[in-house]
């Protein structure tokens, strides 16, 4: 069984065969390693690699499964369930105006029918004491302002709608994308 | 002695605050946003009032709703904890006219050191040493040149109503210098309302030492020893210990008479902080007093075996400070790491959410200063500390040991956090070494990635969590129905 | 130093000597018996062996299988805890023999202070005060007679082989002498194998206090304080404090002079307890050597600053001990309470069951050795601690009030604990005065029952979990889905 | 709504009169309070009564639920659900031979077909190292030892039967008395 996991832009493939009773073998390339395992709780596991003892804490998050392993955290997605598509914007590059983080919009800096540059800031988001300006990926025309002043935000959100020239290809599919996202991401990570 | 007190703050202060005073027989009064509905401070408390919106214009800096929540809960003064209001004289002014009881110095003294300048100056004119520079902040570029010219470069162009890092640069040639206040100035003008800004020597390589203080309303004044904060990302601190490795006992003894005369200086009274820049050549200037509870200040309670809160409480009360300068004695070495919610592979940034699982550290000599739990959402408005961790041991090797495992054993799922991060710090070879300047992350951690070997191993539990059934574990003991009739004679234990 | 030490003991103490291990860098070896196959201590150590079924003597009694399990892991050494394995001499001379480094004193000496009236003889010629009594052991009528003419009534009778209050018996009058003792004879002989007993005068009104040593294998051998450990219910210590309410400066030196002393005649090495009876007339008695970590060693680490468990592992690697006297200073005053599986309603009957939920105090000066966890079932076979709970503050009242706090937030469902009897314990005159006698609990809380209001208070809260949804509760902020795509120019924090 | 409580033998008794909205008041006898109330999690609520706030932790246990405030936990089985019946043994007095706690068999000291006394050891079981004799609650014949020695017991379970001299009455149902006892506390705990 061949697994794939994502780590921010890094995707960790292995392959597992499981061997019953609460074991499986992994395969790292050319590395292969003898995993025992049992769930203690919900969010508890005990490992046995190789012959030592690890605890391991899991939990599914709205991003994907995160897993703790001796002080270090992981948030894994399943890169199989969310189909084998990579994550939008890593590898395209930035190209919809949304917050990083969940946040708060603090200011709005420019209005609809606006023509802006490429990295021109749009609007200040902020999120515990930290200000973040969001700004254009590219050169265009606000055409609309999804968002108030004071509203929470969320990662995906398309807070402002903005139009290239005419002639600059990205533009086609920018509203229907973030919806897709969510929705693929949502099925690797619960 | 008060019968009751209102907290007013948030997350792990208001906690722990309230912890003592439950320990002093005194009743809490919690307030709380609409986003801390169920936050733990909330829950903490004899009492719990909302005091609007999760903005915190609209709620913890709510002065009008905060002073109405004590008068209407009866508590006869409150505690501001850190942030918020704790350095407001306002605030304090406020609770002074009032007739309620600000657990802090009087309003006065917090005007006069939240100046920079004007602390400066009361600093100098109390013969504590001072970073060379302005003792006059200006807006005009003639004045800028002139100070420049007395300092010398590199210099720092600070902000006088500054705070955070905000309106701070370093300049290093006077080619720059009007660009470089101009910008400046802006900047605080922005942030503050006011764009004066004054220059000071800039100090590379330097070490951030501050020296708690107390101080009681007769005058009787005494140190805490210090606390190194060197490690910072961002202007804020991350890691901070005490006994600082810089410290010899005569220079510590030194930076403790300057923080009491500072204190004496300024007409201090309750706790405080006199923060100060520690030169490679062992020479302090004074940077800032902290007139408030200080975040760190845990190491020191951890060192000295006292509870700073409760001296706090028992100052305000208008109790004598009953300990000496001699009674105060370091023991150990004490460590805290600073648990945030933050993304340490995106530059510290924010990451708040739901803590979907949290497994807090324990054992000998390890203590976690915490504000969440499992299932609690942790707000975008505030601060993004989640907790202190904090150890205590013999010595400082023994206390990073100490950290390092209690760091391995802290699971906090759902939001990101620096746990691994600070793990990689305490294992450095600089950091164990002692030489902790507050350039350590840019110039020993600039590049930093989580450990590859982990995320291998994490991948493994993906695995085998999505392999091992949900139910509950077999081979333990069934729990048997209920208790039935019985007899017995006799008991004994084997 | 070691590189491995396999613990041959489980629960609290065998994770908190882990957690020392883990700090020194020591790899560690869990042993389990088919009972803890989940328990705490088998999931935190590096290796988890299993060695039998549930019962004691197929498992964590059983020499073979923990003397293989050494073997087969590497482990060069054993930590014994306390309990168990920890004071059998056969035990020691066997790891003795196996080249296995037991951590703990010499065979020899465990041998020789296990039996008390060798132990009492030792004391003796030592100049180690002792009870008057006898100092041979008998089976026969007319020496019991001659013992108690010497002796006096009224006296109490003791198994040379005894522990835990078995063949135990007070007598008041010469007639019920005989009788008395051919009983006890007969519980000794049934218990231990082994039906001498010894009488000794009895000591009303006393107090358990005892003295923490330290040895070297270079004959270095200091005290570190006291333990007064008089609440006890059925010969079993409930709570402990340090310092004691009875100890003047002088009575705390001679304390623990004829402690250093009983140690050094014994001959003994590494960490051990010297128990004492002290009398109201500041009388003190030497009772007997446990030849172990004690179960309350947490109390004087608390006031010492010291790690008890490392200094033991440092010594039984030939380490000196590099502390003296001098350097030995408690500060505040810490307390024990110790929350085992048992029923204060029902004369503390024991109370295994799985822990449906666990919630451990937190916060300054608190600490929570524990072995259990949410979802743990509780054996039936072993004893029935489940934590010990220990604060530490400033003063005794300080400590008392930390103490009353810590217990008040500790839930323990699905087994009986004794929390809500300590909370009364705590806050009883006599306690607090620190009139604490062995008689505590029989003069004092005979007549216990469960606080009323608060029964009525958990009514209403067993009603409010019927009303309330079970769901997630409503008002906190919807996580959003996914990370995506953004751009940044600039950060910063306000 | 009345509710009855039992905790041990003692049984609280109070009506709850919902107040809508997180909120009820609570009669006992002629006192009356007003609770509000919030699950925070699945084992802990926030109480609020008469103003003050109080933290109360649950979990449900096979002997009923287990509540505590304030550091104090009592086990409430709900007397409703359970029937109006009351605890055998509590009222009754003991009449089989079962032990206090879930224990281990480490002692028989009697063999089938034996007559014993009123008060004689029967068994000896040990739980957390504490030894507990078990007792004829009345003169019989040992009809039959249903354990063996190194056997785990539980609450409820009848280690021995017992025939009582032909005249005495209470040994009649005594074999079906258990498993009853267990089925109508389940009820009442779960």
């Amino acid at each position: 069984m061949d697994v794939r996991l994502r780590h921010n832009e890094k995707i960790i493939a292995f392959s597992v065969e499981p061997a019953g009773d609460g074991r499986f073998s992994a395969t790292f390339g050319d590395r292969r390693v003898d995993v025992a395992f049992e769930r203690i709780s919900e969010h508890q596991l005990r490992l046995s690699v190789d012959g030592c003892q690890t605890l391991a804490f899991v939990a599914e998050t709205p991003e994907g499964k995160a897993v703790m392993v001796d002080g270090r955290t992981f948030l894994l997605a399943d890169e199989r369930a969310a189909g084998t598509r990579s994550r939008p914007g890593a590898a395209n590059g930035p190209k919809a105006v949304t917050p990083p983080m969940p946040a708060v919009v603090t200011q709005i800096l420019v209005a609809t029918g606006q023509a802006v540059e490429k990295g021109q800031g749009l609007l200040v988001v902020s999120a515990m004491k930290m200000d973040t300006i969001l700004t254009a990926p590219f050169a265009g025309v606000v055409t609309r302002i999804n968002v108030a002043e004071g509203q929470k935000v969320a990662p995906g959100q398309v807070l402002v709608d903005l139009d290239p020239p005419a002639a600059d290809p990205p533009a086609a599919d920018r509203a229907a994308e973030p919806a897709a996202d969510a929705a693929s991401i949502d099925q690797g990570g619960r | 002695m008060f019968k009751k007190i209102l907290i007013a703050n948030r997350g792990e202060i208001a906690v722990r605050i309230m912890r003592t005073c439950q320990e002093m027989g005194i009743a809490t009064v919690a307030v709380y946003s609409e986003a801390d509905r169920h936050a733990l401070h909330t829950l903490s408390a004899d009492e719990a009032m909302p005091i609007g919106p999760a903005e915190p214009s609209q709620s913890y800096l709510n002065m009008d709703r905060i002073i109405e929540a004590v008068k209407q809960t009866g508590a006869e003064a409150v505690h501001p904890g850190y942030g918020f209001l704790a350095e407001n004289a306002d605030f304090a002014e406020r609770c002074e006219r009032e007739g309620i009881v600000f657990i802090g110095p009087p309003a006065r003294v917090i005007r006069e050191l939240g100046d920079k300048i004007t602390a400066r100056r009361i600093m100098h004119k109390g013969g504590v040493p001072i970073i060379p520079g302005m003792l006059e902040a200006a807006d005009d570029p003639a004045a800028w040149a002139a100070g420049a010219e007395q300092t010398g470069f590199p210099l720092l162009i600070k902000a006088s109503a500054g705070g955070g890092g905000k309106g701070m640069r370093i300049v290093q040639r006077p080619a720059d210098l009007t660009a470089a206040c101009r910008a400046a100035s802006r900047e605080a003008a922005a942030a503050f309302g006011r764009g004066t800004i004054y220059l000071e020597k800039f100090l590379p390589k330097s070490r951030h030492v501050e020296i708690q203080i107390v101080a009681d309303s007769r005058g009787h004044i005494i140190h805490l020893l210090e606390r190194e904060c060197s490690i910072q990302r961002r202007h804020q601190k991350i890691i901070e210990e005490t006994p600082s490795t810089a410290l010899t006992p005569a220079l510590r003894a030194a930076m403790g008479q300057a923080a009491v005369a500072a204190a004496r200086t300024a007409g201090y009274v309750n706790a405080g902080t006199v923060e100060f820049i520690l030169d490679p050549e062992g020479r302090f200037y004074f940077l800032e007093v902290n007139t408030r509870l200080q975040v760190e200040h845990p190491i020191t309670e951890m060192i000295t075996g006292l509870d700073l809160v409760r001296r706090q409480i028992e100052i305000a009360a208008g109790r004598p400070l009953s300990l000496t300068q001699e009674e105060v004695r370091g023991r150990g070495h004490a460590i805290e790491c600073r648990i945030y919610a933050e993304d340490p592979e995106r530059n510290f940034m924010p990451s708040p959410g739901r803590i979907a699982f949290l497994r807090e550290p324990a054992g000998p000599g390890v203590r976690n200063d915490c504000g969440v739990y499992t299932g609690f959402e942790v707000p975008v408005e505030y601060d993004p500390i989640l907790s202190k961790l904090v150890v205590h041991a013999e010595t400082r090797d023994l206390a990073i040991r100490r950290m390092t495992r209690a760091l391995k054993s802290y699971a906090v799922l759902g939001v990101r956090t620096p746990i691994d991060f600070l793990l990689d710090v305490l294992a450095s070879a600089p950091f164990q070494a002692g030489e902790t300047h507050t350039d350590f992350i840019a110039t020993h951690l600039a590049e930093w990635v989580p450990d590859r070997e982990a995320l291998e191993l994490a991948a493994l539990a993906h695995a085998a969590d999505a392999m091992a059934p949900k139910a509950r574990p077999a081979g333990r003991i069934a729990a048997e129905a209920h208790p039935g009739p019985w007899h017995t004679l006799k008991h004994w234990r084997l």
